[in-house]
């Protein structure tokens, strides 16, 4: 196995955890502040992903179609926020749990009554299309590049607006104490909306960076859904640093043992064998990561309290 | 919008039969159709279900009723659905289900209380070799067929250092081990991946390491749509091959350019030339407005066949309906049809080539991968 | 005590989950009869998560994972005897038909899982058991998909129901009656249960943990006891729910399975012992229903689930009996 | 456990010796001795931020300490849960009442009897027909008052019923000591006088550490008064001795007087 596969597999897994971030950052600020799981989270990714090519395949530009991947989930997010999410900030996870469990129900099959049962058609813009070749001698997929610097981008933008910035002040504000946050005089509901619509925005704009290389259908964000949750739980729920920390861990584990565990099992057991077990142990890796990392730490890396 | 007429007016005609008398019919047949309407590999049932319903319809026959429910690609409610169609709704064939694991749920059962089950799609070995049955016939191919014809042409082409891609689960190691039955050349490798997944630029880096002459890949839906742009973007020319699955009509206009040129096996393509075809060609596309894929065809090809049978034997005298399908007496859109003794199609398999036609992806045949084509379990079926 | 009209509301529930089968019967009306069974089958699965759930307050999205395990029990076993291997080579140890046999070793498979899960899941609290429940789901779901011993992502069917002494269990209406009994006799001992010093102990630890300690009782012990009973009584589900179709696969350990028993719970009524049943008879009703009138029958599915979950907390029980859950 | 008989009788029931704790720069606990004598009313006053919550925490079982023992009828818990030190013996009251809101107030009391016998997993029995539980539960009720409510749910009782709830919850276990955290909090005049009434007489079943802000109740009640201040005990003594010591008047009452907390 040479170097070169091994740096690039570390690309490729740098490249999906800072999608998964992406992801995650959303998940864990809409935990953080307003305390409230959204399992449909990944059904605002498959809206950014469908509005991206719906609006990419009309007018030709993918980079419009990322601004209307962005406006579309943010909308969306918006929109479920105040009308029904609202009523669950002060309830039981259970109930959150199960209400967002019905919005992917209703907005899943609404996506397949407007656009279809097939998949849509999105693709890597010309500029960004084919591989460059890195020192070293690799050659690395110029898109997946874009990918890890918008990423790390967002990234670099969220602790800036947390760190930095009045609304960021008032985000920890709300994830320190809600009445704190009222007597500061903030508009509350309008602040949670923009959090919400924020935490929507950013996977809107991963499904739209993810639909290009992979398939634009319906259910291809409840996976992500679920890996997002891994991340921000290994990371500790609540804290952007967690999220991002958690979103590598997960994919460079991921990554690193698709390819490298069926090989290190072929050291011992005959190929085919190998492969599958190697394969299978894979699949799971990630749940064994996380069930490793609550059980050492059972508030996750980064987090305070459950 | 089409399609849903036809559908509704199908399906209210159905509702009213239940109304009236269930199990009171003379003659005539009542189809149960179970297939994926709903969710993430809808696309295939709709096919399958548009292409049965367009054969149907210039039939012009108005005593077949058919009963349509959505299995959601679950097999339990596939399970259920079957239980539901034979005991309440007293259909006397069942057919349309997509996927393997659904049909290995439901067929073993339907035939075992005296269903006749007509594959549109679904040709598991099991089904193929010591679970075959008088009452089950498949109208599309055995799992193994195109990738097995596939390694024909590949050994054919003087390719020696093939790469293997499969998801793990049973149906990708039904694939790979197809391949490798026919395949002289020599393996590079195989890898087995995590079933829907989505992203393979680790899989793809390791076909670059490779030193692979071609890759042989088997990913169906939405995986071999990913994988097929993730590997063009690549800048990896190393060729690609692989059955029919990832380069259907209904998802190539999702693939795109990344497509075009890739070579795959299948059994029909629109561009056969013969009446039947040109007649389904252009009556699925007056009918729907879009291109008909091999899914559509098969759909198509079943309800044919059904209809041929009728027109020989009434469903009720089991024997003589069994016969009837048996010889296989219609005019099918790949040309050629037979049943095998295990009741598996014996056909010719082509090699596609995606082109694009004006706006719309499509295949063109190039060559013939394997002549009379006939399934490797034909000798393990003893009945 | 639960209320008079609460005791009303789940006497009628179970007379008419009687008299539908009784009535497909009569009728001939056998796939009537396939749906009250599952309807029995499914309030047992959800009777099992309602324990850890409601009673304990142990939100686990990861019950499909015992439901599996009942599953893979039952089709294992018969898996064995119908093509007469043993199961076990070194020892001989042969399959079997047999429900009962069946039926205790899906129970203490899963009460095994479910104690090591459990033990270590119970260890987190909040979101974090939510997610670590999952988790464990996730891994026996892609476990089982490629494991290639019992037919992968395939399952493996079973041609012939297994059997009952002095039962014949394929006639739709014996079958019926043997998980309608079960669900009788579990729904009684989980109610004996929720009386009883355990169950006192389990609901305060849900409602005041504090409290609980501070009176000298530690809550894991009883937790993780309720965790895996729990798990058992859902792992029983799953075998009878493998026979009913004959069928077993992968899906059974999907995370939609988990949350459909969960859902159960929720339109029936949290905490409320027969909560899971009458969830269970509505998804059913439902999915029969609105399945026939839409192809995008999920739409209404999840509308109503947002409904109820945002208006009617106490699910249909809770609407029916129209009073605040009674914990005894 | 250790018979209590062979333990000197002017041994202490509770002990603390030497307990330290530090969050991070913020030392909480620093060095605290006390102790808590057969019969006694105990009352541990200071002003707020003094570090007496993170005293009960450590006391109670719910904090572990950097440094020092906590000793319970002569036998040390420093390293025990709450759950096994309140099973050997220590009850205690919540400053904010710690109910199961959704039971009755019978099932409460009757909770706390099944923590003190500690046979908690019995599946099948109702435990409302056990009568020596029922029976003890009633007892304890009694005891405060709450008999004839005994039915209602806690959800609908008044602040006060639930804090004689409380109360009645900690009777139930027969402890060796009470540990009492503001039962006083948001009574009226006539409850607090009440229940300074019954306080009183409880000190023959169990000594109290009473930690309690209402200065008229602590010094009715006390035989001895501990301050702590900034987390340190800087006096203990009788009422008398309480009130007449300068550095309490300084560091505590001038507090009350209105001036800086202590750091």
């Amino acid at each position: 196995m040479s170097p070169i596969l091994v740096i690039e597999q570390v690309l490729n897994g740098l490249q999906s955890g800072v999608m998964l971030f992406l992801m995650a950052a959303g998940l864990t600020l809409i935990f953080g502040v307003m305390g409230l799981i959204n399992l449909a989270h990944g059904a605002l990714y498959m809206i950014g992903a469908f509005a991206a090519a719906a609006v990419a395949g009309a007018t030709g530009s993918f980079l419009l179609g990322l601004v209307a991947a962005l406006t579309a989930s943010a909308a969306a997010g918006a929109l479920i926020e105040a009308s029904v999410l609202r009523r669950l900030y002060g309830r039981d996870h259970l109930d959150q749990v199960l209400a967002t469990f019905a919005l992917i129900l209703i907005l899943s099959e609404g996506t397949r009554w407007l656009f279809g049962s097939f998949p849509l058609y999105l693709d890597i813009p010309d500029w960004l299309s084919g591989p460059v070749r890195l020192p070293g001698g690799i050659r690395y997929p110029l898109y997946r590049l874009a990918i890890i610097g918008i990423g790390l981008l967002v990234a670099l933008g969220l602790f800036a607006l947390i760190s930095r910035t009045r609304i960021g002040i008032r985000i920890r504000a709300g994830e320190a104490d809600r009445e704190m946050i009222g007597a500061l005089g903030v508009n509350i509901s309008v602040l949670y909306t923009l959090v919400f619509a924020l935490g929507a925005a950013l996977a809107g704009l991963a499904g739209a960076l993810i639909g290009a290389i992979q398939s634009v259908q319906v259910g291809m964000g409840e996976p992500v859904m679920i890996l997002a949750f891994v991340v921000i739980v290994i990371g500790g729920i609540g804290s952007i640093r967690g999220a991002l920390v958690g979103a590598l861990l997960v994919g460079l584990t991921d990554t690193l043992g698709r390819i490298f565990l069926p090989m290190l099992f072929g050291l011992f057991m005959e190929p085919t064998a190998a492969t599958t077990t190697g394969s299978a142990l894979a699949s799971m890796s990630i749940y064994i990561l996380m069930a490793a990392v609550l059980l050492v730490k059972p508030t996750g890396l980064y987090g305070s309290a459950g | 919008m089409k399609a849903k007429s036809l559908f509704l007016a199908t399906a209210v005609a159905s509702a009213l039969a239940l109304a009236a008398a269930p199990g009171a019919r003379a003659e005539g047949i009542k189809v149960g159709m179970i297939t994926t309407l709903s969710g993430g590999g809808a696309s295939l049932g709709v096919d399958v279900r548009d292409g049965f319903m367009l054969a149907v319809k210039m039939s012009g026959r108005d005593d077949i009723e058919v009963v349509i429910e959505d299995d959601q690609r679950k097999p339990d409610i596939a399970v259920q659905l079957a239980d539901k169609m034979i005991q309440s709704d007293r259909v006397d064939l069942l057919t349309g289900i997509i996927w393997s694991n659904l049909a290995l749920a439901v067929v073993p059962a339907a035939v075992a209380q005296g269903k006749f089950y007509l594959s549109p799609n679904a040709g598991p070995s099991q089904l193929a070799g010591a679970g075959c049955d008088p009452l089950h016939f498949n109208v599309a191919w055995q799992n193994d067929d195109l990738p097995a014809a596939a390694g024909t042409y590949l050994a054919a082409e003087g390719f020696d250092n093939t790469l293997l891609l499969a998801p793990n689960y049973p149906a990708g190691h039904d694939m790979v081990n197809g391949f490798k039955r026919t395949f002289t050349g020599g393996i590079n490798g195989e890898i087995f991946t995590k079933l829907g997944q989505k992203d393979y630029a680790a899989e793809i880096a390791r076909i670059r390491a490779s030193g692979a002459d071609s890759v042989f890949f088997f990913l169906p839906g939405g995986m071999g749509i990913s994988f097929l742009k993730q590997y063009a973007d690549s800048g990896v020319d190393i060729p690609i091959f692989g059955p029919a699955f990832s380069f259907d009509q209904g998802i190539l206009q999702a693939v795109g350019d990344a497509a075009l040129g890739v070579r795959n096996t299948s059994q029909w393509n629109k561009d056969i030339d013969n009446p039947a075809n040109k007649a389904f060609v252009e009556a699925f596309q007056a009918e729907y407005g879009r291109l008909p894929s091999l899914y559509a065809s098969q759909g198509y090809d079943t309800a044919n066949l059904m209809i041929s049978a009728m027109e020989k034997a009434d469903v009720s005298d089991t024997d003589a309906f069994r016969a009837a399908l048996e010889e296989a007496d219609f005019d099918s859109v790949r040309g050629k049809f037979s049943f095998a003794p295990n009741h598996f199609p014996i056909q010719d398999i082509y090699v596609r080539e995606v082109i694009k036609e004006g706006d719309v992806f499509t295949n063109k045949i190039v060559g013939v991968a394997a002549t009379d084509f006939v399934n490797a379990y034909v000798d393990q079926c003893k009945m | 005590m639960g209320g008079r009209r609460e005791t009303m509301v789940n006497a009628l529930l179970l007379a008419g989950l009687l008299a539908v089968p009784l009535w497909a019967l009569w009728a001939d009306e056998p796939f009537t009869i396939t749906l009250a069974t599952r309807v029995a089958i499914l309030a047992l699965a959800g009777v099992g998560l309602n324990l850890a759930l409601g009673t304990g307050g142990l939100v686990s999205f990861g019950h499909a994972v015992f439901f599996g395990i009942g599953g893979y029990a039952m089709g294992i076993l018969a898996f064995h005897a119908q093509n007469y291997t043993p199961l076990i080579e070194a020892l001989s140890i042969p399959g079997t038909k047999s429900m009962p046999v069946i039926w205790a070793v899906a129970v203490l498979a899963s009460a095994l899982v479910a104690l090591v899960i459990g033990a270590l899941s119970l260890r987190t609290s909040g979101v974090y058991f939510i997610m670590i429940t999952l988790a464990f789901g996730q891994m026996f779901y892609y476990f089982t998909i490629s494991w290639p011993a019992y037919g992968g992502e395939d399952g493996m069917s079973i041609y012939l129901r297994n059997s009952f002494p002095g039962v014949n269990t394929l006639v739709p209406f014996n079958f019926f009656a043997i998980s309608y009994a079960l669900l009788l006799a579990v729904l009684l001992l989980v109610g004996r249960l929720m009386r009883a010093p355990f169950g006192l102990a389990l609901s305060a630890a849900r409602q005041n943990e504090a409290r609980l300690r501070a009176v000298g009782i530690d809550p894991y012990r009883l937790r993780l006891s309720a965790f895996t009973l729990s798990g058992a009584i859902t792992g029983l589900a799953g075998a009878l729910y493998a026979d009913l179709n004959r069928f077993v696969s992968p899906s059974m350990f999907s995370w939609q399975t988990s949350g459909e028993i969960m859902v159960f719970v929720i339109l029936g009524g949290v905490g409320r012992l027969f909560g899971p049943v009458a969830g269970a008879a509505l998804f059913i009703l439902l999915e029969h229903f609105l399945g026939g009138i839409s192809e995008y029958w999920h739409i209404f599915l999840g509308a109503l689930l947002l409904g109820v979950v945002l208006f009617a907390r106490g699910g249909l029980i809770g609407m029916l009996a129209g009073e605040e859950v009674a914990h005894d | 456990m250790t018979e209590p008989m062979t333990e000197p009788v002017s041994a202490p029931v509770l002990e603390v010796r030497g307990l330290s704790k530090a969050f991070g720069a913020l030392v909480a606990s620093r060095n605290i001795s006390l102790d808590l004598r057969p019969g006694e009313i105990h009352a541990l006053i200071g002003p707020n931020g003094a570090g007496k919550s993170t005293l009960i925490a450590q006391i109670a079982g719910e904090l572990m300490p950097d440094r020092g023992e906590v000793w319970l009828g002569g036998q040390e818990v420093t390293g025990w849960s709450t759950a096994a030190r309140a099973r050997a013996g220590l009850a205690r009251t919540f400053q904010i009442s710690s109910l199961a809101m959704e039971m009755t107030v019978l099932q409460n009391a009757v909770l706390g009897a099944l923590g003190a016998r500690g046979k908690v997993m019995r599946f099948f029995a109702p435990v409302l027909g056990d009568r020596a539980l029922v029976e003890r539960a009633m007892a304890a009720l009694e005891a405060v008052g709450l008999q004839d409510l005994a039915a209602l749910r806690v959800a609908e009782l008044s602040h006060g019923q639930r804090r004689q709830l409380e109360v009645a919850v900690a009777l139930t276990l027969a402890p060796k000591a009470f540990l009492m955290d503001e039962p006083m909090a948001g009574l009226g005049t006539s409850g607090s006088r009440r229940l300074t009434g019954f306080l009183d007489g409880l000190r023959e079943r169990a000594p109290i550490l009473l930690i309690e802000h209402d200065m008229d109740a602590v010094f009715a009640l006390a035989d001895r008064v501990s301050v702590l201040v900034g987390g340190e005990i800087i006096a203990t003594g009788s009422a008398a001795e309480i009130r007449g010591d300068a550095r309490v008047q300084e560091a505590y009452l001038g507090e009350e007087a209105g001036g800086e907390a202590v750091p």
